[in-house]
């Protein structure tokens, strides 16, 4: 069913991810990746699930939490790394950071510093594409606490009654920084309030890189066909604190340590390709030495790069 | 030349850009079945349909946050505000997206979208509906902020503003809408965003403002001149970027300032101005730099306190006798 | 099962509200009460049915359409009408006007010009008397166009989270401004939102006055006994325009007075007492004469009243 | 006396006047379990209760709307913004509701409240998490903004704020928490709102600042001194309202004038001193007022961007050599 093509691309993706947050965390825990650093581990699936239904014609936003969003899309992670050191060569010419990662020219709208800052921006661009006649849509990625923000509801009371195609991607993983969930709000499940818009909402294992793809599928097919949005919840669990250098007092560590070694998506999907001989044991292994190459590349591309010069704070404020 | 309101003249420049770029759309509260409080929309769904003027949800940042991804994704869009009140309400959308996205994206993109705001005070509509809100957003890198006075720049601002590929926000006085004038009819008539234009000349004072306050000034100057004050007036047009030349200009001929706008006096754009002169022209001073604006208050309701916080040519024609 | 009293409160009220905002409109119209009026005419049963459940220790906040409930509240006619002539002895001196009348003293927090800038406050209302260990609840009143504003989902969700005595009053008068129901919105109940909290909601026929007091009732109960806020919404139509003046391109007058004229919750009420022998014809012609002369009395006491003086500008700015 | 860091001054103002009223309460974004970002808020749901002591959801309306709301109920909220940044998320909130409140309705309530947000450039944190924009509440009668530069200013004006009958915006610096100082043990010590202070007395230029900047303001004075000029230098701790005749005096003393913030020049604070100076006491000056600020860009990421965004010391030194 699946081919081997997107097998490869699943897993390639999300070992991308994982080893470019790996790296980042380790560079900014050093001190040398300056601001805040915001990880995508163990979230691996949801991205890049989604974003296998994507053309590089089709829109996503992203958050505070972007690296994997961005990887997903198709943007490359020596331009990113570049952009997460300050330098001259990033996406953004060192001017935007992990938060405001972005990549265009891929559809990539970009990460964003207000929590539920993108969701009206997806809308909007959903509209354009509608008004434009093309059959491209948009995805806007947001978190459980993001859920709760007023921009939520404006845009999916928008896109329902306009009918846009738009996809509300829900990536509820437990927390809103020290925030449990159940502090955040009185329901359980975020794709309950589809009902609010009349739209379809539905629940997934947000760790199962396949149960993800084929939602999401659905969702965007349903988008495609001009039927309209969908709330599509992901659910999976936050792994590292929610900013690199977090001590993580409200929570124990060792529980979720213990969670994700039962749920990491990348084992998971390794076991399943293994066992059900999708992919070799050393057709994985080749896969990740390259994804390993192209990190330690793109880590000498950024160490290497300069950083803006000093004339560049002026330039690009307006066209 | 054609005389028409200021209200058909903003109408007449979203025809016109209308037909000429079709990806140019607008959308806000109750424009479309209505044609706008100020009948500024009126006939508009009629010819480019309701895709292309839509009247929305009451959801001021699905509004403004739509318009910029719509902006980022190849089209115009135009959104109204309804008030300029409501902007507190999307205030993040417009500050912190709208303004900063290409800037902090690197120049990646552009926002080629417009904000349109109807302000100012109008028959007691109060705290609430009556304010002039542009001064916050000089302060804002990123925005271009626009407020015609007249038919003509009405137009020409809008079309500017529509063409412009950065986001414009474009501050129309309620008040205003009904005034008429003489508009050009060259369908590529533009009054270029960023320069002040100098209405009359005069060697005495130089009287800086913009929107209805354009009225005062031009009163103020008749007024003088009875007296043998020679006025020159400038009209802003645009308050961001502020044309700083035009200014130093006509203050180092004249060496008298004064500044006179409807919003509260204080922290607004006079403040910005006479600043910037303080700063660059002070030896060609010759009497404090004055500003007029609303008082200190929120916008009452009664008319006798409206009529009272209101700023006025009276208090204008004062200013500028102190300074001699 | 009714107590005279109560029966005698509710029609008071609503003949008040309908005199009230018929006085009103001929002012308006003939420009002697300055700014906007939004008139209630047509939606007395809401705000009767609701607030009869209420003491002056609870809260309400309103809407621009305010008139009415300031009304039911408790507040008086003179008062109110003297604000919105704009005069010194208005109940907010003249400042407010029609879109800020308030009355404190009553527990009326006040109209707004703000659509959906009363629903945090409230939670906020309730939340105060929560800590204050009261029982003391708050209520807030919006539109349908309102239901789409980003507050209606932050303020909920937080009331819901936090179990506070809030009650939200949604008056589905099938219109916001001029634009309809279903061009806001996708759904047709703004009640099936509670989903989206996990609290109670509920959909009643808005100009029964006895069906919105018994709903209300119950929400009333349950947010004093500490279990929460409910979402309550009352069916009802916007009988004049938007505003005095509103020219009503948008729909046929004729077809709202006809359906008006077979659901007036004035005559509906009256056709009830009667029936019922709940009140005598000349028990509500008393009522209704009392009413009369006290509204009489008020447009005296407005026209008298002088307006500030211009000193009045600089004062309650600061305590 | 003792000293005690920024962060620790502003939980001993809470946790005083906490003890003192038990209807003060606080609630925000992750401020009970983890104590705050700074570290300001450590210990309080221990002694206080998770009831006074409130992680909210991410909804900024909700928390500046709920304190809105709490306040005119009788209680007396401090509600907390996470980052100065994301005051726009509820700028309707502040400006239409909180600001207003107390005048629309004639007088009849008043709002209690303290909205605390902390703001100024730290780490490279960015276009949205870095901003200084307590400029725009200036322009908004009805509120009151304070802004403390050190760690007794911080306990006494967020103590004066938490007692004050009006809603009040208490801007705290990010770089600051950090920052050690001594601080006075009186529990009714209060640093009054609306006064400024003469931190240093001089003869030759009057230094207004405020917040972070009040370092380079201490700095520069130190490096001019070795050039034989001798500044005065005066904190405004409290932004709005300006406390003018504080500066109004010093200025007719010196005849010059530097004012400083870390917020973006234009249309900044800056903007209304000169222009209060220019219309009051222009005859008092001797040179140009000059503002050191902010450049005209969203804050850049790049460490090397961010440090020639910030206004530094060598431009007010630079500012001041140029008067003379
Ligand atoms: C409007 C706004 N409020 C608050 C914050 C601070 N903040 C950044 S991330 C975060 C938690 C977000 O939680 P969630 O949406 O679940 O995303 P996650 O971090 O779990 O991916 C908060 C409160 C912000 N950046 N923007
Ligand atoms: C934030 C905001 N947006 C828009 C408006 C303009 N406006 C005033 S009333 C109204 C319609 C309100 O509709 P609804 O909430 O259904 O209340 P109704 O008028 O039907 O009672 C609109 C759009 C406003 N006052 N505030
Ligand atoms: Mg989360
Ligand atoms: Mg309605």
């Amino acid at each position: 069913m699946y081919s081997k093509e997107l097998l490869v691309h699943f897993y390639r993706t999300m070992v991308r991810i994982r080893r470019f947050e790996e790296s980042i965390s380790e560079f900014s825990q050093k001190g040398e990746i300056p601001g805040f650093v915001h990880l995508y581990i163990g979230e691996e699936a949801i991205a890049t699930g989604v974003c296998a239904n994507l053309t590089k014609k089709d829109y996503i936003q992203s958050t505070h939490r972007g690296h994997g969003h961005t990887i997903a899309k198709g943007a490359q992670v020596d331009r990113m790394m570049a952009e997460l050191f300050g330098k001259k060569t990033g996406y953004c010419k060192g001017k935007g950071g992990s938060m405001h990662i972005a990549d265009f020219s891929v559809g990539m709208l970009g990460a964003n510093g207000i929590v539920g800052g993108g969701y009206n921006m997806a809308v909007g661009a959903g509209l354009a594409e509608t008004l434009k006649g093309t059959d491209n849509i948009s995805v806007v990625f947001f978190g459980d606490g993001a859920s709760n923000r007023g921009t939520f509801h404006e845009a999916l009371n928008m896109a329902a009654v306009w009918k846009l195609p738009v996809i509300f991607v829900c990536e509820n993983n437990e927390w809103a920084s020290t925030t449990a969930l159940h502090e955040q709000t009185a329901v359980k499940d975020i794709a309950v309030r589809a009902v609010a818009y009349d739209i379809p909402g539905c629940t997934v294992d947000g760790n199962d890189v396949f149960a993800v793809y084929e939602a999401a599928q659905e969702a965007v097919e349903r988008a495609r066909r001009g039927e309209g949005p969908t709330l599509l919840e992901a659910k999976t669990l936050r792994i590292d604190g929610h900013f690199v250098g977090d001590p993580q007092v409200y929570r124990s560590r060792e529980e979720t340590m213990n969670r994700f070694k039962a749920n990491d998506p990348i084992i998971r999907f390794e076991e399943k390709a293994v066992q059900d001989q999708l992919l070799s044991e050393e057709e994985l292994k080749t896969i990740r030495d390259e994804v390993e190459q192209e990190i330690q590349e793109a880590i000498t591309f950024a160490l290497e790069s300069p950083f803006p010069d000093v004339s560049e704070l002026y330039t690009d404020l307006y066209v | 030349m054609k005389t028409i309101t200021f209200s058909q003249a903003t109408l007449e420049a979203m025809q016109e850009e209308m037909r000429r770029d079709n990806t140019v759309f607008v959308m806000g509260e109750d424009i479309a079945k209505q044609g706008g409080i100020f009948g500024q929309f009126k006939g508009l769904p009629e010819e480019f349909g309701h895709d292309r003027v839509r009247d929305t949800p009451i959801s001021e940042t699905a509004i403004v946050g739509a318009a910029v991804g719509a902006a980022l994704a190849g089209t115009r869009p135009v959104a109204d505000m309804h008030f300029a009140d409501f902007i507190g309400v999307c205030m993040d959308e417009v500050f912190n997206q709208m303004a900063k996205i290409r800037y902090m994206f690197g120049g990646q993109t552009s926002v080629p979208m417009v904000l349109r705001a109807p302000d100012g005070l109008v028959r007691s509509a109060a705290a609430q509906h009556s304010q002039s809100v542009e001064s916050w957003f000089l302060h804002i890198p990123g925005l271009k902020v626009v407020a015609p006075s007249n038919p003509a720049d009405a137009k020409g601002l809008l079309k500017a503003a529509i063409r412009d590929d950065n986001p414009v926000l474009y501050f129309e006085n309620k008040d205003l809408f009904r005034q008429s004038g003489e508009v050009p009819e060259d369908e590529d008539f533009l009054v270029p965003i960023g320069k002040a234009n100098v209405v009359k000349e005069g060697k005495d004072v130089t009287i800086v403002s913009y929107s209805i306050m354009m009225k005062n000034a031009m009163e103020t100057a008749e007024i003088l001149a009875k007296d043998g004050i020679d006025a020159e007036v400038i009209d802003l047009r645009t308050i961001s970027p502020i044309d700083r030349e035009a200014i130093l200009t006509s203050v180092s001929k004249t060496h008298r300032l004064l500044i006179a706008h409807e919003a509260v006096k204080i922290g607004g754009v006079g403040a910005e101005i006479s600043a910037m002169v303080a700063e660059e022209a002070i030896d060609q001073l010759d009497a404090p730099i004055v500003r007029v604006g609303a008082k200190y208050t929120p916008v009452p309701f009664s008319p006798t306190l409206e009529a009272a916080y209101r700023p006025t040519t009276a208090e204008m024609v004062a200013g500028i006798k102190g300074m001699f």
